[in-house]
């Protein structure tokens, strides 16, 4: 279970928000909402180790992630707001390249594939697909291997009804499976019974 | 005593106490030491009057070697321990010592013209120095090219502490070029011993160099605490605003 | 008279004693005039920004 | 260590890519080298003299030409953040991006270095050394100006700004490297040039991974 206690981050002497105290528990997922500049990205970053919080601390099954970030890292999936892809690499080859990394089977890559659609596109460079095509790309990374965690940070961004319909699917599933789901989103991706944390701007 | 001195509140008021008294001091013993070593240290019977340029050449170069070293202490404390002051002083430091590198090249060219006869000569000393007036560059450079001073403190920290490790192999690898490539017919900067009436006028100028860095330093962390507060304030009114 | 002349020439090296003097001291009271004058600059802008911040929690109910 | 190949291969498939840098560096590196006769005129004894100065210092710019991107291209598309907290400890990360970098620029700048070395009428044992030196030094140059290029990744002008910071960090090899050529040509002893090199490159190992991954932690603050 992930939980953060009274977190508070100060970024550029100012701070973005203060006393955060939120718990995930397996199965469930979270939305989080509010104004452009209230630290949904940051809160995100900071879940996933990117970040160290400035007061505060984030524990998994009670241990704070700070203490073994490479454990953590291990057991989350983050999406931030780049696809991280290659463009000179072919679809197949910039997930394997992330399978390899992780250290899990390449196989599960063409399966990855076809979960978000893009089976028939897999020897193509990553250059030549369209926007929506490469953020499914990269959102073909949380298909790979199951991992507890996923961080997502706007992952609806150029994608049609269709794939987000997907994705709303693919979370789902995760969470069947016993996952837990963290989501910076404005609007369109509908998660049933999805808790909603309202990140306000810090005065 | 130093998690005291930590809150800045207090440093502030602190050096608001000892400036005065390190202002006074550090006219006081440069005049003593100026005066001595021009008017009345005796010429050195080789160098003639040249040997002056020494009081103001060898005291910069002590500083300036000092300089790094005290950003490189500050910085690992910073690094290390997180104290709030220390990367403000390391980021006091680096312009002052970077001058005095500056001095120390340009008054030993000038002590080196009469000398040697040229303006600059490769000797392994001058070279030494050149590099580290370049290590300060680039670390002065790091600070303002990143506008976040969280992100620069700690960046330029890391390259302090490199260019630290880096130091002694400068140095070393000077002195081994200088003398794969070097006419021994250079003449040494120091004679074996000092004249104790070259030596007193000499010390007494290094400490006037030492509390004038003391001072300045003092101002440049003051300066730079307020200046932050003041990005604080700014950032939090744009934040309102926005 | 004389005294002071020989003085000012330093054996004849005049021209490379005074101006490593100078310079020293240029350099130095430079950095310590650009860093006091960051030092007042700060200070200024930290008592305006102090004056205009009562004006501006003056105004409640904006930030909500 | 699959983490570490895997970057490793990576990064080795993206520099020898259509696009790629490698053929840029070694183009700058030749032309360099070529343009400095031309400027010094041709008497090949005076040539042969600087030759060695003139491959090294041809060697460090064109290491230094490709440090900007070493760490650049992964943020830009958000590949760091997750090379960062893929479970792989950031030391390795930066020591599998050092070593393709040196793979993909520094070996190939050995490998065209006889040829420059003959064209600056180098003698056989002179270019002999010149390869020795440059497979010992040039492993340095990546990991010193990994931290360089950690140091300014996402930062206006890193190029420029780089150079600044690394150049005066790289005085040691230069020395050493060139020191040794020198030596050979002279007939002397170049042992101990090489150890010192050997030396420098095991102190810039730690030095280089650790400021490195330690930069790199900061850049996606």
């Amino acid at each position: 279970m992930l939980a953060t206690t009274g977190l508070g981050i100060i970024r550029g002497e100012r701070a973005v928000f203060t006393d955060i105290d939120l718990a995930v528990e397996p199965g469930e997922a979270v939305v989080l909402r509010g104004p452009n500049g209230a630290g949904k990205s940051t809160l995100l970053r900071i879940l996933a180790g990117l970040l160290s919080p400035t007061v505060g601390r984030v524990t998994w099954d009670g241990a704070a992630i700070a203490d073994d970030r490479e454990a953590h890292g291990r057991r989350l999936r983050y999406a931030g707001h780049g696809d991280a892809l290659k463009l000179a690499l072919t679809a197949f080859d910039n997930l394997a390249f992330w399978a390899r990394f992780e250290g899990t089977p390449v196989e599960a890559v063409d399966d990855a594939l076809d979960r978000l659609g893009l089976g028939a596109l897999g020897m193509l460079p990553a250059g030549v697909m369209s926007a929506g095509q490469k953020r499914r790309l990269g959102l073909a990374r949380l298909a790979l291997a199951p991992r507890p965690l996923w961080l997502l940070d706007e992952p609806t961004v150029s994608l049609d009804a269709a794939s987000v319909d997907l994705l709303a699917g693919m979370i789902w599933d995760h969470r069947a499976a016993g996952g837990m789901v963290v989501v910076a989103t404005h609007d369109g991706l509908s998660l049933p019974n999805a808790r909603t944390f309202v990140l306000e701007k810090a005065a | 005593m130093l998690t005291r001195l930590a809150n800045p509140t207090r440093f502030l008021r602190l050096a608001d106490r000892l400036l005065p008294w390190l202002g006074g001091l550090t006219v006081l013993a440069f005049i003593a030491g100026t005066v001595w070593g021009l008017g009345y240290a005796p010429a050195d019977y080789q160098q003639g009057d040249t040997v002056r340029i020494m009081f103001v050449h060898v005291p910069a170069a002590w500083l300036a070697m000092f300089g790094y070293s005290f950003m490189a202490i500050a910085s690992f404390v910073g690094l290390v321990w997180k104290h709030p002051l220390a990367d403000v002083a390391a980021k006091a430091a680096a312009p002052l010592g970077a001058g005095f590198c500056l001095v120390a090249l340009v008054t030993g060219s000038l002590w080196g013209q009469p000398m040697w006869g040229t303006w600059w000569v490769w000797d392994a000393r001058l070279t030494s120095m050149l590099v580290l007036f370049f290590l300060y560059v680039g670390y002065i450079a790091l600070w303002s090219a990143i506008d976040e001073p969280e992100r620069a403190s700690k960046a330029a920290a890391i390259l302090a502490l490199v260019g630290a490790v880096n130091v002694p192999i400068v140095k070393f690898s000077v002195d081994w070029w200088s003398t794969l490539h070097q006419p021994s017919s250079v003449m040494r900067l120091d004679g074996p011993t000092i004249d104790p009436s070259i030596l007193w006028p000499l010390l007494v100028n290094a400490i006037a160099f030492q509390l004038y860095f003391v001072t300045v330093l003092l101002w440049r962390m003051k300066a730079e605490l307020i200046g932050r507060r003041v990005r604080a304030l700014t950032l939090g009114l744009a934040a309102r605003e926005a | 008279m004389d005294a002071v002349a020989t003085f000012l020439a330093m054996g004849g090296y005049a021209g490379f004693v005074w101006p490593s003097f100078a310079l020293t001291f240029a350099v130095m009271i430079g950095l310590a005039v650009a860093s006091r004058r960051a030092l007042r600059k700060a200070q200024r802008q930290l008592e305006l920004l102090e004056q205009s911040r009562p004006a501006r929690r003056a105004r409640p109910g904006k930030a909500a | 260590m699959s983490a570490f190949l895997a970057l490793l291969r990576r990064d080795l498939r993206l520099a020898f890519a259509q696009g790629g840098s490698v053929g840029l560096v070694i183009g700058f590196f030749v032309i360099a080298a070529t343009l400095f006769p031309l400027a010094s005129g041709p008497e090949r004894a005076e040539l042969a003299r600087v030759a060695p100065a003139v491959i090294w210092i041809g060697a460090l710019l064109a290491t230094l030409l490709s440090l900007d991107r070493l760490f650049q291209a992964d943020l830009e598309d958000g590949s760091l953040d997750l090379l960062l907290v893929g479970g792989t400890p950031s030391s390795v990360v930066v020591l599998a991006k050092c070593l393709a970098h040196w793979l993909s620029t520094g070996l190939p700048l050995v490998l065209v270095s006889p040829l420059l070395g003959l064209l600056l009428g180098l003698d056989p044992v002179g270019i002999v050394m010149l390869v020795k030196t440059l497979l010992l030094g040039t492993p340095t140059l990546s990991l010193i100006g990994a931290v360089g290029a950690g140091l300014t990744v996402g930062v206006r002008r890193a190029g420029i700004l780089i150079a600044v910071l690394i150049l005066p960090l790289y005085v040691p090899v230069l020395i050493f490297g060139a020191g040794a050529v020198d030596l050979a040509a002279l007939g002397l002893d170049t042992g101990p040039s090489l150890a010192l090199l050997g030396a420098v490159l095991l102190v810039s190992l730690p030095v280089g991974t650790l400021g490195a991954a330690a930069a790199l932690r900061l850049a996606v603050l």
